[in-house]
């Protein structure tokens, strides 16, 4: 008998808009598939710890785009067009095909 | 009645005329405008065509404020301004702008900064507010202010090649605390002497400012609140994103506010409420 | 060298500083803009807004063409136009207006009616063109002009509460005609003297014409090619639409073009070639 | 034995801009569940079809919308965001859930 091992992966954009995207190489959009082992608790506040500590994407000092377990105060975070906090924040269960944006807040005029 | 309100009258059908025509406008949202006040915060990128478009649209009251001068390096955006009017104050230069496209509007230019002391004096004679300013401690301000007066606040912001535009603390919308309950670390907010802008890009936005502006007040359409817009100049992409509610723990607008009076915004937001000299690190 | 040409560089750096620290922009974006020539073709609702940004932005020539006066039903929305304007040429009356805010901008004015025979020696002058007009004829000629030049079109419209931004002839984009092969009955068009609009709306429109028409200039970011913009304001809503792409059926800019010189165009859409007296029947 | 016949409803959202809503009684956006049977060929063909006989919607002169078979010049059809041109305009094959537009062209400035 065969044991598979499912291992299952979600495909999910990821934008940086408003200047957050300067932390992150100054790429805009990417598109990432990450498994659940990555992944470990498939919500926001582990792909935060993954932006963070190993997707590689990060080329400024951290403390310009975190702030502990979440973001700093000036980015909003979007699931899908909608502000997460309309869906539980950092405790939001990602599925497959999200697109999460940081939209970090413009002051100028 | 007599010969010359008549007159006037005529002119007023004639100058608004396309609009009169517009079923959803008409001469009763003609009135509410030609009997409203706008108070625009910030006479530059934003301000200059948020005021041009309101006074064409026919507002009866502008009120202008800007402490500031006009320098040639405002003209790459901030359109009602000109060659001549360097060094004098930005409100009394948008005055003028104003004033030659419709000079029944009645211009107040308040040329102080607007502080704590003084915002509630200025702002209680308005129905709504437009911020059109460059710094995160002004932003507070106006949002504390415009909520014990409960008044509606138009905001806008541009900055390289992206704008955001939203409404907040309309109806049941959510105040800019409650997107925004703790200030962002100073040296984390770039305004656009330091990071630069697009012209055009205040362009669009000030005069989305001046729309929604005139859907409040006139009642028509659905406002931009509860909404953010951001736009993305270099695709040319608009995004309409929903935002949180009006959020029961808002230290302003909550169920159980603790701000209760207007605060130094400056200590704050540990910066300083000038377009100028953002990034200050000790106050 | 001498002093005066470092004092004119000095001005230049100081003006677009803040367009200059823009890493997608910089100075070589500033010398093309300052080395291109824009031709608006229409200077009411859309053309205003166009034309000030352009010239803030440090664009070396406009041409700007209009036949008609300023009235004051058009102070409503066209607001480079000011009451003692009224009754001059609206081409000179933006010129004027241009001018003042930056100095340095050429400015070409053309008050006739551009037709067949005049247009080709008009636009060959120029860079890109923007449609600022208001009648379906004129559409069809500038885009039947600007194809037989190969000069980039940007094209944009408004009516009531809603408004609409492309470019056509931009490489492999489609022209007017391959979205537009037969010209609407003169019955089914309405503008603006007719439908009305809302002032803001060729506001937004024009700012963001002048937006793609310096994108294209300097190859940045990517333009609103292929693809439409629309906008309806009256719930803050844009939509960009993918359009189809050149069209090889297309009488014009297709493998076997039939139109290979302009037409008589007012003939061909049954309609004048003027913003006044659209729907007219017998011609 | 029981025979049960299969009724396949498409869920359409329609939407008209740029003044073709007015001949629409001025309204902008319906939703309608169309069975094969009301929508014969499940095409674009078809629904005009539909919306210029029976739908009930048309308040004005068929003609400021509809020319022979398909829309009058000047109108652009789009189907989820996309110009009809590009899917096969009166063939199209329509999906559940499809979202197709109407819009009238502007000229105005
Ligand atoms: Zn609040
Ligand atoms: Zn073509």
């Amino acid at each position: 008998e065969q044991k598979v091992k499912m291992v299952n992966k979600l495909k999910l954009t990821l934008e940086w808009a408003g200047g957050s995207e300067m932390i992150f190489g100054n790429i805009r959009k990417r598109t990432v598939e990450l498994s659940d082992e990555v992944l470990k608790g498939k919500d926001i506040r582990s792909l935060l710890k993954w932006l963070k500590a190993d997707s590689g994407f990060l080329t400024h000092n951290p403390e310009l785009f975190f702030s502990g377990d979440t973001v700093r105060p000036g980015i909003l975070v979007v699931i899908n067009d909608s502000d997460w906090e309309l869906c539980n924040e950092l405790d939001y269960q990602l599925q497959d095909g999200d697109y999460i944006s940081f939209i970090s807040t413009l002051h100028g005029g | 009645k007599n010969t010359k309100s008549n007159l006037a009258y005529l002119e007023t059908i004639k100058r608004f005329s396309r609009q009169l025509i517009l079923p959803e406008f008409g001469p009763s949202k003609q009135d509410i405008l030609g009997s409203s006040a706008v108070l625009i915060v910030g006479c530059g990128g934003l301000g200059c065509p948020a005021a041009i478009y309101l006074a064409a649209a026919g507002i009866s009251t502008l009120g202008l404020v800007d402490y500031d001068d006009v320098e040639l390096s405002n003209l790459h955006r901030q359109i009602l301004h000109t060659e001549s009017s360097i060094g004098m104050s930005k409100a009394f230069s948008v005055k003028n702008a104003v004033k030659n496209l419709n000079s029944k509007v009645t211009c107040l230019t308040h040329t102080d900064s607007v502080t704590s002391s003084n915002i509630m004096e200025i702002i209680k004679k308005y129905d709504i507010v437009l911020d059109c300013t460059d710094n995160v401690a002004t932003r507070y301000l106006l949002n504390d202010a415009c909520f014990f007066l409960r008044i509606p606040l138009v905001s806008g912001a541009a900055l390289r090649f992206e704008g955001q535009l939203t409404i907040y603390g309309l109806d049941n919308g959510p105040c800019y605390r409650c997107l925004y309950p703790v200030p962002p670390a100073p040296e984390n907010v770039t305004n656009c002497s330091e990071g630069g802008v697009l012209g055009v890009v205040p362009g669009i936005i000030g005069t989305m400012q001046a729309l929604e502006a005139i859907k409040v007040l006139c009642g028509i359409g659905e406002p931009c609140s509860g909404q953010m817009l951001i736009f993305d100049a270099l695709t040319t992409k608009f995004r309409n994103i929903k935002v949180r509610n009006r959020s029961q723990n808002c230290q302003l607008c909550g169920s159980n506010p603790t701000i209760n009076e207007l605060i130094d915004y400056e200590a704050f937001c540990g910066a300083r409420a000038t377009d100028k000299d953002q990034n200050v690190s000790i106050l």
